[in-house]
């Protein structure tokens, strides 16, 4: 059974301008959950406004603890309203929804790309994947710097991300699929993750193919359900890459064939393969 | 007081308790299935199956407006033969009434669909959704033309002695025209209302939202409009209405009850509530254990009794 | 950026600016006098006035629903008479466009109206209220059909020269169909939508809610249905379109004008924001300022551009 | 100009098991208002549920402070969601508005009669009344004991209410409008004030005119605007009695004859002849 309740917000910490860490009580969904699998909360719990739950990356568990955290920015109603919980209210909360991050036995060596807040799902993977003595490197970008995500996280797990910030002064001063192109010229990786706004993963996925480098990202769209019934999520998936039952290809596309495939079932993760 | 009688019956379909599931809202029921039991539900009407696959409306395919939200899916799915072929297996062990809910563009697409699917033991009785538009017509919907939607229903009535439920457009001038037309050719139940058609545009890009620039409406926002109509068209027909739209809580149910609807069906609530359905069920017991009601069948049109 | 050009044209009335109050939510423009300067409005549009004084419907005559309101006023208002006679002075000073409503149950009560207010210089225009049942056809709305609405629009242009804004129903299959057949008779522009016909059931006394049973659904609920009658109507007439329906905002208002409306007006938003309407004047200029647009034509329709 | 704007909420109480009173700063409103008056209140903020404002009688005055007061009773999804808002929170305001009580010079004596919560707009005419040195009684109904508002603060002004409970055990056990007949057989007034249910108004109507006693009542009606401009509040008000321009009269209406009148305009306060 999916779990559905309510779960009490243990903590709620301002990260940034517009950043936020929440921290869950949902023990129920701490013990199945992997990595890139997401949440979807209700925000609001009287009156329809905003009508449907959010979704929302797990950003890193403790299973021992019961707790739950994800991290977010506010962009809209809906995130607005979120950041002014107080610890102690209850949050409506089902999950863990989705496709985890896929892990391979064979992997040694992996890089990580990720784009603001969309170092979310980045962060819980790393966490099993240090776990697992992967060496990683991980490049974090933003267009400001206040925009960026996981840096303290990483270096708590000893990891010193590379830093592209478009507007500078910080790091790279670029952006982060540029220092992605620098970084694959040096060196060669096992795998790569990535998330982020879907003009960076486009990007992302080029330079990897161009590599030959293989891997998976997370990938986002608006939701209603959350769960599959309602195939609003759907987002053109390359044909023959998948193992959906739903696939029905889409005739008037150029390119490869692609069928609609739902972002909270068979994604949110997906192969470089089949995405763009 | 024991546990209230929920049971009614739906055009020769007996369902335990009046609420049913909306098609497209539901998948085929596996989705919910992780929540809970779905053999909880009155009755399982899946999503809109069409004689071909049909690869739906390009993306964003949902939107946000005030107390409810657009979509522009597209009639996604797998096709009617895929239907038969793979999905039907898991609900063979089922309790509930299977409803298969059919759409095309063309007469003989929903003919063809219910003669394929006459056979079929498990599924229970079809939906006929009238919303979709009529190709040989110009594109206008066949459930906004009296004689369109009486020649359909007569089409398929003809193929099939499965009880049919036609599904009844909200964008009408008079849907009692359509409705007693449907009844007239044979229609066993009406099921209403589907989608009111809508849009939004994102005033920053300064494009419609949805891939398909028009979408439907559905949720708490249409309810007083699907109500209204509920009231209209069961004070005009003799066979029974199954009521939606907006439909969240109990109280939302028991709305159209009381306006008329035998049985009512549960959308976009799920997406919001994955327990929408059994907490509604429950809600109506509830309230009919608060007001010492035996059976469901009293609550039905108690609105009407005075008016 | 000095300060953009708001005005616009709409049937030959001149507009500063292209937010109007809507008809029936803004009294005769003296309640909200009291809040702000009336003459900040594009153009005032009174309530719904009849040949003969109107008593209205019993009360309750509103019921609020998800993100909208339910109402049964039933175009209560003192005649024509009255208005000519009284209300009329409080508007001799005033330097905006004065639109008059006007609303029957007869086709001749339109005309006797239009003759009457057309000698009054004090009114700039004439809305015409095409949502109210025709008593002579069996009580559909004169709105809902389009060779009733076409008549009634010509008899109306025959007697006066004043420009006539001719108002929409919603509750209708095709609305480009009504909004073509009352330019052909003589529209200068179109006003869409009036409200949704609706209704809401008190599940505990088990009757309806409105005094009147049905009702009229404005309000944020409606806006998606607004927006794409708006959107359907402006690509297939020459002639300007007010929209309406849900406006609470100036972003609502900027999209129906990128949907192809020249002119907005607002109803329900006065209600609960007493402000509304400057504000959202405000709220348009700012966007102008922000994107720099200097003329707001640029705007109307912009969404289709790319369509 | 009418004031519509946000005000401070500087004491929120709960005086009961779902009564509360809110103090807010409204100094702008506090310098016109009279009693009778009442305030529309928007209790959220964002989002449209509820759409609509809720009117609130004036309770208490503090002009010097600027504070404005109302107690309200938890019926519904609006005054559910007052009732969580927080001193130094703000709420939106508009106000004063409606016809207030009409004070008559040469009234030496006077009864009021409310009914729960329908004391509010009483509190205010109250202690303008006994400023002006004028004898007042007050009848205080309601269902409950729990119910009863007004007590405690008639009490600080100087004045004993009679109690009626209908549930008992407090006072008389029965209807507050029980209780004004015995006291009308017993003494007479110059006039009477009323508020509190329709059904408690119209048999207090009944009781008064038998007795030839001219008074006023407050009158509620579901409102939009609050301001006159939808005629949603409409209620049917006898003919010739009072002097609104709007009135068209009510065909179909048996007795006397009727037409309908602004409760939020013309009202909420009429007289004893205008109702019923
Ligand atoms: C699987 C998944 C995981 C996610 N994880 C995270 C996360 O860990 N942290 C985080 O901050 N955000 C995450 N998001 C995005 C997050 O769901 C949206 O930012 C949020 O729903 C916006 O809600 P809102 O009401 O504040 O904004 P709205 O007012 O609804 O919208 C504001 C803007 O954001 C866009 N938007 C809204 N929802 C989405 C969405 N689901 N996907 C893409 N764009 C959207 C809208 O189109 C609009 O332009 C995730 C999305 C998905 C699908
Ligand atoms: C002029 C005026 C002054 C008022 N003064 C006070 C006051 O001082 N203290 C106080 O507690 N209440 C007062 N009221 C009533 C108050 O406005 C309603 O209780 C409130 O609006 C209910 O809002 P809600 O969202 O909680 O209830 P809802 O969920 O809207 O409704 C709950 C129930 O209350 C009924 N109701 C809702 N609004 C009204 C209304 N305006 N009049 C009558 N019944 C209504 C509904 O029909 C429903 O049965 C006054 C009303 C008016 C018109
Ligand atoms: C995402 C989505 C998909 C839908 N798909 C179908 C469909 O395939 N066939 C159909 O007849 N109705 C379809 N509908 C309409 C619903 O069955 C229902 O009539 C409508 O949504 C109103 O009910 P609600 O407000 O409870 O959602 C769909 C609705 C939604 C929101
Ligand atoms: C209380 C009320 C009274 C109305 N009276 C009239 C009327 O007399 N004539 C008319 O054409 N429209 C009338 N309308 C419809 C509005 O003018 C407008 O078309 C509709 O409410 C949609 O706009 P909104 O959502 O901004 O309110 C009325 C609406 C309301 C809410
Ligand atoms: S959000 Fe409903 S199918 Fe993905
Ligand atoms: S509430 Fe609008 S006229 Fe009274």
């Amino acid at each position: 059974m999916l779990f559905s309740s309510k779960s009490e917000i243990v903590q709620h910490q301002k990260k940034g301008p517009a950043l936020f860490r929440i921290d869950l009580h949902a023990p129920e969904i701490c013990g199945e959950a992997r990595p890139g699998q997401f949440v979807h909360l209700k925000v609001e719990e009287r009156g329809y406004h905003p009508l449907l739950r959010r979704p929302f990356s797990i950003y890193d568990l403790d299973r021992q603890e019961g707790v739950l955290s994800i991290t977010y920015k506010v962009v809209g109603l809906g995130t607005e309203i979120l950041s002014q919980k107080r610890q102690g209210e209850t949050l409506e909360i089902m999950g863990p929804l989705g496709r985890p991050f896929t892990q391979w036995k064979e992997d040694q060596k992996i890089i990580m790309v990720a784009g603001g807040v969309g170092y979310a799902p980045l962060n819980f993977l790393a966490r099993e994947l240090l776990g697992r003595n992967i060496k990683l490197e991980v490049l974090l970008g933003a267009r400001k710097e206040e925009e960026l995500v996981g840096e303290e996280d990483l270096k708590a797990m000893g990891i010193a991300p590379e830093i592209a910030v478009e507007e500078g002064p910080r790091g790279f001063a670029g952006r982060v699929t540029e220092l992605l192109k620098r970084k694959l010229e040096e060196e060669s990786f096992h795998r790569l993750y990535s998330c982020g706004p879907c003009s960076m993963l486009k990007e992302v996925t080029r330079i990897s193919r161009e590599k030959s480098l293989k891997g998976e990202v997370s990938l986002e769209s608006i939701m209603a359900c959350g769960v599959g019934a309602c195939l609003g999520c759907a987002f053109p998936v390359n044909e023959g890459s998948s193992e959906s039952k739903l696939e029905v290809s889409i005739g008037e596309s150029s390119g490869p064939k692609t069928s609609y495939q739902r972002v909270c079932v068979e994604g949110p993760t997906f192969s470089l393969e089949e995405v763009f | 007081m024991n546990q209230p009688d929920l049971s009614v019956e739906i055009g020769g379909i007996s369902l335990k308790n009046p609420v049913m599931s909306a098609s497209g809202c539901y998948g085929y029921g596996k989705e919910y299935g992780a929540f809970y039991d779905v053999e909880k539900l009155g009755a399982l009407v899946v999503k809109g199956t069409t004689l071909e696959p049909r690869e739906g409306n390009p993306p964003p395919r949902i939107v946000e407006t005030a107390a409810g939200i657009l979509n522009s899916v597209g009639l996604q799915n797998p096709g009617v033969e895929y239907f038969i072929n793979e999905e039907i297996r898991t609900f063979s062990g089922s309790s509930i009434p299977l409803i298969v809910n059919i759409a095309g563009n063309l007469e003989e697409e929903y003919i063809r669909l219910a003669e394929k699917l006459d056979p079929v033991k498990e599924v229970s009785g079809l939906e006929v959704n009238i919303s979709c538009p009529n190709v040989k017509k110009g594109g206008m919907a066949f459930g906004t033309d009296v004689e369109c939607a009486h020649r359909l229903v007569k089409g398929v009535r003809a193929v099939t002695s499965k009880p049919l439920i036609v599904k009844l457009s909200p964008n009408v001038t008079d849907i009692t025209g359509v409705a007693l037309a449907a009844q007239e050719a044979g229609a066993d139940a009406l099921s209403l209302i589907n989608t009111l058609l809508g849009m939004a545009i994102d005033i920053h890009s300064r494009k419609p939202v949805l891939g398909n620039v028009l979408g439907g409406l559905s949720g708490p926002a249409v309810k007083p409009v699907a109500l209204r109509m509920v009231w209209q068209v069961s004070e005009k027909v003799r066979i029974p209405v199954v009521g939606m739209g907006g439909i969240m809580t109990a109280e939302d149910a028991l709305e159209f009850i009381m306006a008329g609807a035998s049985a009512v069906a549960v959308g976009t609530a799920n997406f919001i509530n994955p327990l929408a359905i059994p907490d509604i069920i429950e809600g109506i017991a509830g309230y009919m254990i608060e007001n010492n009601i035996r059976e469901f069948k009293e609550l039905i049109g108690a609105a009407r009794k005075g008016a």
